[in-house]
């Protein structure tokens, strides 16, 4: 299936491509004499520490890095387009770039949150990019959106095509970014993380569309990702980047097999891999390199133990029948035309110390969960009690008390941070708020608290939009442990990180529980990290728990289909183990949206073992 | 052709028995006219009357009336006519707000077709001046049985031209062919409303207007620099005063009124606020109106206003307020006299009010004792061309707010018997000595600043003749012809 | 969004009797009496009683409210004390002229705002944007009544193109609404221009580049749709202080329109007439109000009315 | 493994969002020359008595409506008055009725637009029907009501021109927080425990300044207009302290016979409008900081 660089001109090649940003300290170089080239059916996996400049250089080539204040110092972007001539792209002139984009050049982008525009429908924005590159009539294009949604597999394509985006979750925007990306079959398609916001079967659907599509088309495709799983998955080469150089380029298979280059080589240990801990009941932070770990000091790897944190049985946290619905309203008189269960008769307990994964695919309902947690979210029905009080009851002043200790990491770093303020100034806020330090102190403890998270004291004084998807996403980290809170409930707290510094967030987190008995409801979808942290997981599914209990169990002896399909999409980084026949879902892809009359099937769970509960009613497709 | 004459006002109505305001009553000369009026020179003509005779208390008036004249509606004119509508005028049921003109009138009398007989209770000497009056013009019996209180919408009288439409800003009327003297040379009149005066400049000067009375005279220039405009300037009967309230200190003080008074360089005045179209005041009553003398003068003299304040025991000054209205006219005199009267020491604050609120502070008093006014800055012009109505409403001491206008409270015995006396009598001659005699008066005792009589501007295009103004700020427009 | 739509409508009611009430009792504390105004200059007391008596301003305060209340409910606005006439006549004849008016002048002024404010937020900070600043400042810093003469002084005195005021003829409409229409273009620019400087660097609007949507299109498509929320909302402002007429603008155009007669009638204390006026004009503002806020939807649907 | 590819070298500190704003303004050279601008003439209207070269009420009947010349800088008035020197004392009420009442408007307005979108339901209702209750009462009701109710007088002034402007900024204001308190990192702010009040004050507050920013800049010109309406019914600024819409709205009689008389007072006002436009722009860039870039 690989297509391998024959006689042909590379579709596109990159010659010592640099990029500046002036700022006021100065000009910051963020791309410096990069190189590389990807023909046609070929994919390029780029991946390197978190603002190792791959975002800017991918913008380069779309010639979009000018819009943002960058430029492009030096360097060519030799493309070959579609009628088979082959330009440069930096000679362009920017309303030439216009017919480039989007028609030979398409590019999926890292934040979903923002990428789409709120005032349109989705369907609108797929079919716009349709329109603006084949000669089609709106109705043509709009079924042509409709397709590519489907293709996406995004449930309910039809309805959801009418839809703004602030109604979509995390997962199913990036969906539609692909949806719109993809839709004119691109010369070249540049992702940039296109399935970090998604959970691994939807993962695994996307992967295998970029590739069908990439041999349909000969469509080459430059891949950003940290996931060395999803590199190893789809990549034919891949190209190591750090401090805006690249360090190593290769195959694949001689990457993961003989990698050259010790920071690549240091990357690799770091991924999580599924199974690591298998036959183990506690979580286990990641190994990292001893001494602080400079790759290059061969001092091996420090192995932490196993953690036991759990003190008691008493729960900080009880969720009892939650509920929570959108009504979704059409047309002139505003009438309810359909629901989205979003949450539906969640229950479950969260003790001192432990850490609770929440999985299951994009949209099902994890982020609406811990919102509702958050008292973000009205919640339909049901309870929420922290140590033993009902928090929706709760008068303003204790609320207050109460919010310091239940956090919350958005899903969605950029957005949830104020792009007015420095982020020092937004890790400060919960101290600030809550009277935690003062003068001096606060400086030090958000320079610490930046410390702590990987970052240095002197970005506290950046503004959001200065920093990489990964480092925005440890901001956000620090400000949620700022308030020194007992709860924590992360949304893909770590999804946004690249290997390395993931591990070193995870096991920021473990520590911290270690020391402070803190209780983490951990909502991801990367089942290899999650394997990692958890003492309990549950399985979500439509809105449900379709399964929960000790991470051993599940993992090891999964009940639900659901489950087991999850566990069986996880990709995994080893180049030999790629293109395994993975279950397809197949038929009416499930949607939460119902009609108003016509609520989901909830009962209890069934125990199966000690504090294993699983779904024994049906649920969505699994009956 | 049609004459378009731009006015500064929207006209409040069209029925000349209710309106108050000089531009509609002075419009609704095109359609009515009553049994008296006035000619370009303001002097008193009989209209519809042929004549009249009074005896000598002034309480009896026998009119005869123009025979073969008949309203638009071809209803016939003729004394039933006139005791139909004096009766009405002077109704108090009816509400008119022009009744005081006939309210002295106790009975009308037909005596023939054509004559008329009004028998008054008390003397009353300005009594035809009265019906000289815009208000007491003669409206067609048969439209007011027919239009009853909607006859302000639906004029019909026996005027030169015939109503045609009234809207927001726009009265216009047409030839009347029927008219009893010769038809006018002009097939219709519009009369528009533009307020802004440079934009009623130019109107004219674009030909959209040929004729724009009451023109400013700051603009006068560009007029004369205008081969196809032209201007006329007349006297009015305006005259600006400023009243001095009499009970308030240190007004009450001849001395001091008359130090003011010769505070004020009234020459300055006419040319600062007026461009020096005004004559300074020699009288309580302008020239132009009837029995008028020149009584003398205030002269400017700092150091005999000094030497009065002196000796009326203010060498210091004092502070006061004056009143005025809230136009830039108004505002632009009350400074001058700021000025002016600080060179004797007297701090004046300006107070400009709007209109409602001098309404108020004013004239709507409950009693004289509750009058916070010290000095107030108005004109005055007698709408009914008479010594009558320019002295009597403003100097007669029973006359205070709010019955009536005499905001300088002023009380002169003497005075008020020669008022009284005018009014006593039909007899001119008699009249004239009364009115010479108040007029010597009320000049000795200064209850006002007396300050100027405007004059008048009305500019044209220059092919348009017979549009002329009228000395109280009306116009008469009935000979309006184009030259060619 | 239709049962939002009612329930604002219902909810006008409480404020329309509000405004009645507030209106009424507004116009009686203000000092100076009908009666005295309406009779004129030279009315005597006697005379001023007799008007007041006429008007029905000597029956006590709360019967003639109760009368107001009850009339006007019943869609009788009573006449004018100044002319006579019923209010309905008096406001009904000025009032599509202002209405017109304001459509003329917003219509343009919103576009050629647009226009510049956009020009101005896209080359910012170089001649065009000041350019546009300097153009803006000007139309909200020259008085009108001294643009309006200007332009009669042009186009009607020297070239004699247009007539000088007036409301009749499209030609009639074309000073008066440049005039109107200014300021609001002036105040347009400037929040065009502020709103899209703000958008311009959303993420979605790279978003929109990268499918490649021509630049214009960006500008005017992906990015005003999001700046429009201050841009509609100053919008309906305006939007509804013309609908109250211009004092100045009618004066100097001679145009028969709302504005002069709101001055009239408070100069004259028309009671009825300022009443009717102010309850109108009230009800013009919720309704803009309600438009804007449907608006506010249907620009950004993030916005939602429960 | 710290992000080493960061080449910030100063000591982070948290900086206070103010002082952020303060070196971002010191920044944008135009708003500060617009700055200097406006600062030279509130000191020109402070210095006045100093330094204008006459008495702006002392009349001179011997040279009434001259033009510009060496000794009348702009020219005289219909009273001889020398008009540059009633441009420098006039300065001190158009700046103040100006400045101060469009402030007051806009802290009233801003604060009542962000409350009414934030809590929305029937807070919002209340303030947005009291809003349109306001504007639809004429201004000049409401001036004659000011003078009734409160008298006379440059401050009655301000007070009015304020209240005509609360409606206005509060809409603004509303619109923009209907908008920015759907944003992800309010809920973030909430989620941190931030009360509703300081939420409003530094999440919501900021966004809305930009549009609040620019009507306020444009805002004060109508104001010195208004305020020269209101002294036209007997609320302003009294005789003969000159005002800048006052000597306007005074001259325009004139026009075409001495157009110096509207032109110069004209001038300063554009001037002045200008200038707080510039600064406006300057603050409003200071606010936003991903310009810091260009
Ligand atoms: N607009 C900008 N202005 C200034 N610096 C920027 C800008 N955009 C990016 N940078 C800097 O450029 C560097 C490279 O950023 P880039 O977004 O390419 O990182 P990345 O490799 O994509 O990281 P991640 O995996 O976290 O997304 C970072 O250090 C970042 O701080
Ligand atoms: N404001 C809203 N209005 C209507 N529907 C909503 C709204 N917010 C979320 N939903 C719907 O609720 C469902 C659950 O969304 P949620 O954001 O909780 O998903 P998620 O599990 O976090 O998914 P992801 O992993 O993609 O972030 C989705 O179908 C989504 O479309
Ligand atoms: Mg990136
Ligand atoms: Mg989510």
């Amino acid at each position: 299936m690989t297509a391998q660089p024959d006689g042909l001109a590379p579709t596109i090649s990159v010659e010592g491509l640099n990029v500046e940003f002036r700022g006021e300290a100065g000009i910051f170089r963020a791309v410096k004499d990069l190189s590389f080239q990807i023909h046609a059916g070929e994919t390029l996996a780029v991946v390197g520490e978190s603002g190792s400049g791959k975002s800017v250089s991918s913008l380069s080539v779309m010639r979009l890095v000018e819009f943002g204040g960058g430029r492009i110092t030096g360097g060519s972007v030799r493309l070959v387009g579609r009628d088979g001539t082959a330009r440069d792209l930096t000679q362009v002139s920017l309303p030439q770039m216009e017919a480039i984009r989007g028609n030979d050049v398409a590019m999926i982008f890292q934040e979903p949150m923002t990428s789409l525009n709120p005032v349109f429908t989705v369907g609108e924005q797929i079919a716009e990019a349709v329109r603006l590159h084949q000669d089609c009539t709106p109705a043509e294009a709009r079924a042509e959106a409709l397709r590519m949604l489907e293709k996406v597999r995004i449930p309910d394509a039809s309805s959801i095509l009418d839809r703004h985006p602030h109604q979509l979750s995390g997962g199913m925007r990036q969906r539609v970014m692909i949806a719109m990306a993809l839709s004119c079959k691109p010369r070249l398609l540049i992702a940039d993380e296109p399935t970090t916001a998604l959970d691994v079967t939807i993962q695994a659907q996307i992967l295998r569309l970029i590739r069908i599509l990439q041999d349909e088309m000969g469509m080459a495709v430059l891949f950003i990702t940290h996931d060395m799983g999803v590199v190893a998955e789809v990549a034919d080469r891949v190209l190591v980047m750090r401090h805006g150089e690249k360090v190593e380029e290769g195959t694949v298979h001689d990457i993961f097999g003989a990698p050259a280059h010790p920071y690549t080589r240091a990357l690799l240990a770091a991924v999580p891999r599924l199974g690591a801990l298998s036959g183990q009941d506690l979580p286990r932070p990641f190994p990292l390199l001893k001494d602080g770990g400079d790759y290059r000091s061969a001092g091996g790897f420090q192995d932490y133990p196993a953690q036991d944190t759990v003190a008691s049985d008493a729960p900080v946290l009880q969720v009892r029948d939650l509920v929570t619905r959108f009504d979704i309203r059409k047309g002139l008189l505003s009438r309810v035309s359909g629901r989205v269960h979003a949450v539906e008769g969640v229950n479950f307990d969260l003790r001192q110390g432990e850490t609770l994964a929440l999985v299951g695919e994009s949209g099902c309902g994890k982020s609406t969960t811990g919102r509702t947690l958050m008292m973000l979210q009205g919640a339909t029905s049901g309870q929420v009690l922290y140590q033993g009080r009902d928090i929706f009851k709760l008068p303003p002043g204790e609320r207050k008390a109460v919010r310091r200790k239940i956090q919350y990491v958005f899903q969605d770093p950029f957005a949830s941070l104020d792009p007015r303020l420095t982020v020092g100034f937004s890790i400060a806020e919960p101290l600030l708020t809550h009277g935690l330090a003062s003068g001096r102190a606060v400086d030090e403890r958000v320079a610490e608290l930046l410390r702590d998270v990987g970052l240095k004291p002197e970005h506290a004084h950046r503004y959001p939009y200065e920093f990489s998807g990964g480092q925005r996403q440890r901001v956000c980290i620090a400000r949620a442990l700022a308030g020194e809170p007992d709860v924590l409930i992360t949304d893909e707290a770590v999804a946004a990180l690249d290997v390395s510094i993931q591990a070193q967030v995870i096991n920021l987190l473990m520590e911290l529980q270690r020391k402070r008995g803190l209780a983490y409801v951990f909502i991801s979808h990367d089942m290899a990290v999650v394997e990692r942290v958890s003492h309990r997981v549950a399985v979500m599914y439509l809105g449900q728990i379709v399964e929960i209990g000790p991470r051993r169990q599940v993992f090891e002896n999964p009940q639900h289909p659901y489950t087991r399909r999850l566990l069986s999409a996880v990709p995994v980084a080893s180049p030999a183990a790629r293109n395994r026949e993975r279950p397809l879902i197949e038929g009416e892809i499930p949607s939460p949206m119902r009609r108003v009359d016509d609520p989901p099937l909830v009962a209890p769970l069934a125990q199966v073992g000690p504090q294993h509960f699983v779904a024994r009613h049906p649920v969505g497709a699994y009956a | 052709r049609d004459l378009t004459v731009a006015i500064q006002n929207n006209l409040t109505g069209l029925d000349p028995t209710n309106v108050n305001d000089t531009l509609s009553q002075t419009s609704l000369r095109l359609v009515y006219q009553g049994l008296f009026g006035f000619d370009k020179d303001m002097k008193l003509i009989p209209l519809l009357a042929e004549s009249y005779e009074s005896n000598k208390e002034a309480t009896e008036f026998t009119i005869k009336l123009r025979s073969g004249v008949t309203f638009h509606d071809g209803t016939p004119f003729n004394a039933e006519a006139v005791k139909i509508n004096i009766d009405r005028l002077r109704n108090p049921d009816n509400n008119l707000s022009r009744r005081s003109l006939v309210s002295m009138v106790n009975e009308v009398q037909v005596v023939d077709d054509l004559t008329v007989k009004l028998l008054l209770d008390a003397p009353f000497g300005a009594m035809i001046a009265s019906l000289a009056h815009p208000g007491a013009m003669m409206i067609s019996p048969a439209a007011l049985e027919k239009h009853g209180s909607e006859i302000g919408r639906n004029p019909v009288g026996t005027g030169a031209f015939t109503f045609t439409r009234w809207s927001a800003d726009t009265l216009e009327v047409a030839r009347n062919d029927n008219y009893w003297k010769e038809p006018a040379k002009v097939d219709n009149i519009i009369i528009r409303s533009v307020p802004e005066s440079g934009a009623r400049m130019a109107m004219l000067q674009t030909g959209e207007a040929q004729f724009v009375p009451n023109f400013p005279p700051e603009l006068m220039k560009v007029v004369e620099a205008n081969p196809n405009l032209k201007v006329e300037t007349s006297p009015s009967i305006v005259e600006w005063y400023v009243a001095l309230n009499n009970n308030k200190e240190p007004f009450g003080n001849k001395l001091v009124r008359q130090a003011l008074n010769h505070a004020v360089d009234k020459d300055a005045f006419c040319q600062v606020v007026f461009s020096g179209l005004c004559t300074p005041a020699d009288s309580i009553i302008p020239k132009g109106l009837a029995f008028h003398v020149p009584v003398g003068e205030y002269e400017f003299d700092l150091d005999r206003a000094r030497e009065l304040m002196a000796e009326a025991g203010y060498e210091d000054g004092f502070s006061t307020e004056v009143w005025a209205n809230s136009n830039t006219e108004s505002l632009r005199a009350v400074q001058f006299l700021q000025q002016q009267l600080a060179q004797i020491n007297v701090d004046v604050n300006v107070v400009p009010l709007e209109a409602g609120v001098a309404a108020q502070r004013i004239w709507s008093i409950e009693s004289p004792e509750d009058a916070e006014v010290q000095m107030y800055y108005g004109g005055w012009s007698s709408s009914t061309g008479d010594a009558d109505w320019g002295i009597r409403p403003l100097l007669l001491g029973e006359n205070v707010p709010p019955s009536m206008f005499n905001v300088a409270y002023y009380a002169d015995k003497e005075l008020d018997a020669a008022i009284n006396g005018a009014i006593g009598t039909a007899d001119p001659s008699e009249r004239a000595a009364f009115y010479e005699t108040a007029q010597k008066l009320a000049w000795e005792g200064a209850p006002w600043i007396f300050l100027g009589v405007t004059d008048l501007i009305a500019a044209q295009t220059s092919d348009v003749t017979g549009v002329h103004m009228l000395a109280d700020r009306g116009f008469l427009l009935e000979d309006a012809a184009f030259t060619e | 969004m239709l049962s939002f739509l009612i329930k604002r409508l219902l909810g006008t009611i409480p404020v329309v009797l509000m405004v009645m009430i507030a209106v009424f009792a507004f116009v009686h504390l203000l000092p100076g009496d009908p009666a005295r105004l309406v009779a004129g200059p030279e009315a005597t007391a006697q005379d001023v009683a007799a008007v007041r008596t006429a008007l029905g301003l000597d029956r006590p305060l709360p019967q003639q409210f109760l009368t107001y209340v009850g009339n006007t409910l019943q869609g009788d606005f009573g006449t004018s004390l100044r002319t006579r006439r019923p209010v309905v006549d008096e406001i009904g004849m000025r009032l599509m002229p202002t209405v017109w008016l304001t459509l003329f002048a917003m219509v343009w002024a919103v576009a050629l705002g647009l226009l510049i404010g956009v020009v101005s937020a896209v080359r910012r900070g170089r001649w065009q944007d000041y350019g546009g600043m300097i153009l803006a400042v000007s139309g909200i810093s020259f008085p009108p009544f001294w643009l309006g003469l200007l332009l009669i002084n042009l186009f009607s005195v020297r070239l004699g193109w247009l007539p000088t005021g007036g409301y009749g003829t499209w030609q009639h409409f074309l000073m008066p609404s440049f005039t109107l229409g200014l300021g609001v273009a002036a105040v347009m620019a400037r929040f065009t221009r502020s709103a899209f400087i703000e958008i311009a660097r959303e993420d979605y609007v790279r978003t929109a580049r990268a499918k490649g949507v021509p630049e214009r299109r960006v500008i005017w498509r992906h990015s005003l749709r999001n700046a429009l929320i201050p841009i509609i909302t100053m919008v309906g402002l305006q939007f509804g202080f013309l609908l109250g007429g211009s004092i100045v603008i009618e004066a100097v155009f001679a145009w028969p329109g709302v504005g002069r007669l709101l001055v009239d009638s408070v100069s004259y204390r028309d009671y009825p007439v300022i009443q009717a006026l102010v309850l109108m004009f009230s009800i013009q503002f919720i309704l803009i109000n309600l438009l804007v806020d449907v608006l506010y939807v249907l620009a950004n649907p993030e916005i939602r009315y429960q | 493994m710290t992000d080493a590819s960061m080449s910030m070298d100063e000591i982070g500190k948290t900086r206070k969002p103010l002082a952020e704003f303060w070196k971002r303004f010191l920044r944008q050279k135009v708003a500060l020359v617009a700055l200097a601008f406006l600062i030279l003439l509130i000191g020109a209207a402070i210095l006045a008595p100093w330094i204008a070269p006459y008495d702006p009420a002392a009349p001179d009947y011997v040279n009434v409506l001259q033009g510009p010349s060496a000794a009348h800088w702009a020219g005289t008035d219909t009273y001889g008055r020398d008009i540059f020197s009633r441009i420098i004392w006039g300065a001190r009420i158009s700046l103040t009725v100006g400045f101060l009442s469009v402030s007051l408007g806009a802290l009233g307005g801003v604060g009542l637009g962000i409350v009414a979108g934030y809590y929305g339901g029937w807070t919002d209702s209340a303030v947005m029907r009291l809003c349109d209750l306001l504007l639809a009462f004429p201004g000049i009701l409401l001036a004659i009501a000011v003078i009734a109710i409160l008298g006379p007088g440059i401050t009655n002034v301000i007070y009015a021109v304020a209240i005509f402007s609360i409606p206005v900024f509060a809409r603004l204001a509303r619109g923009t927080t209907l908008q920015l308190k759907r944003a992800v990192y309010v809920d973030a702010a909430r989620a941190v425990g931030v009360g509703d009040g300081t939420i409003m004050l530094r999440h919501i507050l900021p966004g809305t300044l930009p549009n609040v920013i620019v009507y306020f800049s444009m805002r004060i010109g109508t104001s010195i207009l208004t305020a020269a309406a209101l002294s036209f019914i007997g609320l302003g600024a009294q005789p003969p302290s000159p005002e800048w819409g006052a000597m306007l709205a005074d001259g325009r009689t004139y026009m075409g016979v001495a157009d110096h008389l509207t032109l110069f007072p004209g001038l300063a006002i554009f001037l002045t409008v200008l200038g707080f436009n510039l600064l406006g722009d300057g603050l409003r860039d200071a606010l936003d900081p991903k310009l810091r870039m260009n």
